[in-house]
């Protein structure tokens, strides 16, 4: 390895530091919750095996694409702004937003069938697994669009620059923790059976 | 700094493509099959897609060693812990 | 290049933290509040079981006793007492102390009458019956 | 001192310090009933001792918190405080309060109390540490609002640090998780519910940000260490407090009735209330050994550093041995939980308190440090009380080892009464390790006796005064 290379390899976490001890303590309660997911599922597999089957898995396709395609605006938001190109990195962050709120609809729309089927945090240990697994994760993505919301308008109003862009991937590294939570929620949750 | 043009497409564009392949590929796994050998596969290409946004989302393939090692030992725990309790059943 | 690592984000992350999980817990309290008077038939709450949930209140039952839990340790355990002993003995047991048996745990006479007694018991009933979770895990509290 | 209106701190301090002897007093008293049940029945039973001992704790605690409010809003302000004669007003009012309170407690009997207070109109009363009167609870809201008025005008005047908005804001939710207090539903469910918003919304929240002000506070004053790094991580800490605290209280709701999902929910995220104290353990000693002063209050260092290993012991391990539902089925409702609550309430919010008294009472009393011989008193008083405190956590783990073995997980369960008789020598333990810490009290206290300043060379005290 050249040392250019090996100076690429040695950046500090991209953003605000604060962010990433947030990050990493958010990572750890959704590691905690899939464990207990996992291994709850272990000791009631019919129940799982079951109640699995009255999702609609087509939801959870639909907006794991949505939401990694989110993601992928978002990068692009902080590929622009390294650039320099303040309104482009705007523009990035308002598709971002618009894929955001697009998951949040279709996931209203699956959470109003999931009421009207009488899944609740009662019924049983599946339902509530799965409704508190993507309720908490749904207030991610809403928490994580309020935060894109203020980074866009910075955006436009030019308070980013090619030297100085640390907010832009302080919430961008906020988006992409909830698109990754979302990626396994994905797999287990609705996935693997 | 600019990275040297190997690539047509941006690396979180590739990326992004493959994300989208993998996830369809997910999806029709677990429209046909089940068990053990589902929970292997559809485990692995979560990680991988997991690893694709750590590196090339986060941005994190330019940071320091100890973060990188820390995102992959944190998606390998997850991913076998998982793996352990869906063998156990 | 230096870690960015400022003391506004540390606060930011302060307060989204604070009112984002504030948020969860009104959420799920809502929740909660609908399910209570299921699980603890709140239906059944007639006007003597209320009456001696104030008696049990107002002579500070808990600063010795535990209710499913809660409470002080000194004395036992009131959530399941009603099944573990009976209305009778329940009601004879509070008439007759204090025991006055030297160096033995001394609870003091209350004085109730006889229709305070039967709204104790009626709550303590009423205690017994709700849903906890399978706790305590025996008999003996 | 920099500040004349700072000195209002001082009766709060030693209120605190008087109450704190009292609340000793009603614990040995009802440790000794644990033993011999018939002591000093029945013109003092259990219960009463027991109220008084836990109310006194909250007292106590409340003054200390309120004369660390006084002392410090000003100076972090940068400006005099508010009104002076207020704050003064205040502490007698809330004195005399709590005086009557304890009084009425020790001779009207509480069903009594209860009809001549009106808790027929209002019922408050009868829950574990909201015993008082409701005139009482109208006094302390009372008392709160004075506080809070004092401060908030004080702080909107003068310099606006994190330290002083992290504390004034905590007094302020102090101040607003007190009002359920008022509330008490008819459903006991509802009320055990509801009762855990102020009493794991202080202890379990709230108060931890009073803890993190206060010792970033101290912190900053005694290493010397720039601001911006202590107030940052202050933050962070408070934040991973009410990450992990908020929707951690399910670990309350699992056997009193609430639905089955905080089973998994509270396991889950009590299970990670544990870090927000190791993150204030690390961060304590990264900002001692980075100093750049060697302060000559070394009890008040001792005090500072000693706060959050305890609070770590007491809440964070003593809290997680009992936090999961499966261990929690066996141990709710036993003196695992009394273990918890002695070792987490003094280690992290008596210290606290002791901290920031051991800090400021030297320069009220118009010096730095008090003399060498005076802090070896204290330090002592540190070192017997600690100890003694640790004594008594492990004698009431062992009698709740004991509960959960003959009483909850036997095959063949022992009565109640039966598995205390049992539990004797436990009870006995905790009782002399009681005595010990009174004992390490009344030494702490000497310190406070003894007169002179800290003996430094010239040359230092020229680099303090700067």
């Amino acid at each position: 390895m050249n040392a250019e290379a090996s100076a690429i390899r040695a950046q500090p976490l991209p953003g605000d530091f604060a962010i990433w001890i947030f990050i990493f303590a958010e990572l750890t309660v959704f590691g905690v919750l899939f464990a207990a997911y996992a291994f709850a599922r272990s000791a009631h597999l019919e129940l799982f095996n079951a109640a699995q089957l009255g999702l609609n898995r087509v939801y959870g396709y639909v907006n794991t694409l949505l939401l990694v395609t989110s993601s992928y605006f978002v990068a692009r938001a902080s590929l622009s702004i390294k650039a320099g190109r303040s309104t482009a990195c705007g523009h990035w962050l308002v598709g971002a937003l618009g894929l955001g709120g697009c998951f949040l609809v279709v996931k209203l729309a699956e959470f109003h069938q999931d009421f009207a089927q009488g899944i609740t945090l009662s019924a049983n240990l599946f339902d509530m697994f799965y409704l508190s697994l993507t309720f908490f994760h749904f207030m991610h993505v809403v928490m994580g669009m309020a935060i894109l919301a203020v980074v866009a308008r910075k955006a436009y109003a030019g308070r980013y620059s090619a030297a100085d862009h640390t907010g832009v991937e302080t919430g961008g590294s906020y988006w992409h923790m909830v698109d990754l939570v979302w990626i396994i929620l994905f797999a287990l949750v609705y996935v693997i059976h | 700094m600019k990275s040297p043009a190997v690539l047509p497409f941006k690396p979180c564009t590739v990326s992004w493509a493959v994300l989208l392949a993998l996830t369809t590929i997910s999806f029709e796994l677990g429209a046909g099959a089940s068990g053990r050998m589902l929970m292997a596969a559809v485990l692995a290409l979560t990680l991988i897609k997991g690893q694709l946004v750590v590196s090339h989302f986060m941005g994190l393939r330019r940071v320091r060693l100890e973060w990188r090692i820390a995102m992959a030992a944190y998606l390998a725990a997850v991913g076998g812990v998982i793996a352990l309790a869906y063998s156990i059943t | 290049m230096q870690q960015v690592f400022t003391k506004a984000m540390a606060r930011n992350i302060f307060l989204g933290g604070a009112v984002f999980f504030l948020a969860i817990y009104l959420a799920l309290t809502y929740d909660t509040w609908q399910r209570i008077p299921i699980r603890d038939h709140a239906d059944q709450m007639t006007p003597a079981v209320l009456r001696g949930k104030y008696l049990l209140d107002t002579n500070d039952c808990i600063g010795c006793h535990t209710i499913n839990g809660e409470g002080a340790y000194f004395a036992p355990e009131l959530g399941n007492v009603y099944k573990r002993r009976g209305p009778d003995f329940i009601k004879a047991w509070i008439q007759s102390q204090p025991t006055g048996v030297p160096g033995r745990r001394q609870m003091p006479n209350f004085h109730f009458t006889p229709d305070q007694l039967n709204d104790l018991v009626a709550y303590l009933q009423w205690l017994s019956n709700i849903d906890t979770n399978n706790w305590p895990p025996n008999i003996q509290g | 001192m920099k500040y004349q209106s700072q000195a209002v701190a001082k009766p709060y301090f030693i209120a605190a310090l008087a109450l704190f002897v009292g609340q000793i007093v009603f614990g040995l008293i009802a440790g000794l009933q644990y033993l011999y049940g018939t002591f000093l029945f029945p013109e003092l039973p259990f219960d009463v001792a027991h109220m008084s001992h836990t109310n006194l704790l909250i007292v106590w605690l409340l003054m200390a918190f309120m004369g660390a409010a006084y002392f410090i809003v000003p100076e972090e302000a940068q400006t005099e405080l508010y009104s002076p004669k207020l704050a003064l007003l205040t502490f007698w009012v809330f004195l005399t309060a709590g005086a009557l309170t304890i009084a009425a407690y020790l001779f009207v009997p509480y069903a009594h109390l209860a009809a001549i207070t009106g808790n027929a109109v209002l019922p408050t009363m009868g829950r574990g540490y909201l015993e008082q009167p409701l005139p009482t609870k109208i006094g302390i809201v009372l008392v709160a609002l004075s506080l809070l008025f004092n401060v908030t005008m004080t702080l909107i005047k003068g310099r606006k640090t994190s330290i002083n908005l992290i504390l004034v804001g905590s007094l302020w939710g102090l101040a607003l998780l007190f009002l359920p207090a008022f509330y008490f539903p008819q459903d006991t469910v509802k009320a055990s519910f509801g009762w855990w918003w102020i009493v794991h919304g202080w202890v379990e929240g709230d108060w931890e940000l009073i803890l993190g002000a206060l010792l970033g506070f101290i912190l900053i004053k005694m290493t010397g260490v720039d601001r911006e790094i202590v107030e940052k991580w202050i933050y962070i800490i408070v934040a991973m407090t009410l990450v992990s605290g908020i929707v951690g209280i399910g670990h309350h709701y699992y056997y009193t009735g609430a639905p089955s999902y905080w089973i998994w929910l509270g396991s889950i995220f009590s299970a990670l209330e544990p870090l927000p104290f190791m993150l204030l353990i690390a961060f304590s000693f990264k900002m001692l050994l980075a100093r750049r002063r060697e302060h000559p209050n070394k009890a008040a260092m001792l005090w500072a550093m000693g706060t959050p290993i305890m609070a770590f012991l007491g809440a964070g391990l003593w809290g997680f041995m009992i936090t999961l539902a499966p261990a929690q089925y066996y141990m709710h409702g036993t003196n695992f939980t009394a273990a918890h609550g002695h070792l987490a309430f003094f280690g992290a919010y008596a210290m606290v308190s002791l901290a920031i008294i051991s800090y400021a009472m030297p320069l009220l009393r118009g010096r730095v440090a008090n003399s060498a011989a005076a802090q070896r008193w204290e330090m002592a008083g540190f070192w017997i009380m600690v100890l003694s405190m640790i004594g008594i956590a492990l004698a009431l783990t062992g009698a709740g080892i004991v509960t959960v073995v003959l009483q909850r997980a036997a095959a063949d369960p022992m009565p109640f009464m039966q598995v205390q008789d049992k539990e004797r020598v436990f009870f006995w333990l905790r009782e002399l390790a009681g005595v010990g810490f009174f004992v390490g009290l009344l030494v702490y206290l000497r310190s406070f006796f003894i007169s002179g300043e800290y003996e430094y060379a010239g040359e230092m005290k020229r680099a303090l005064a700067t």
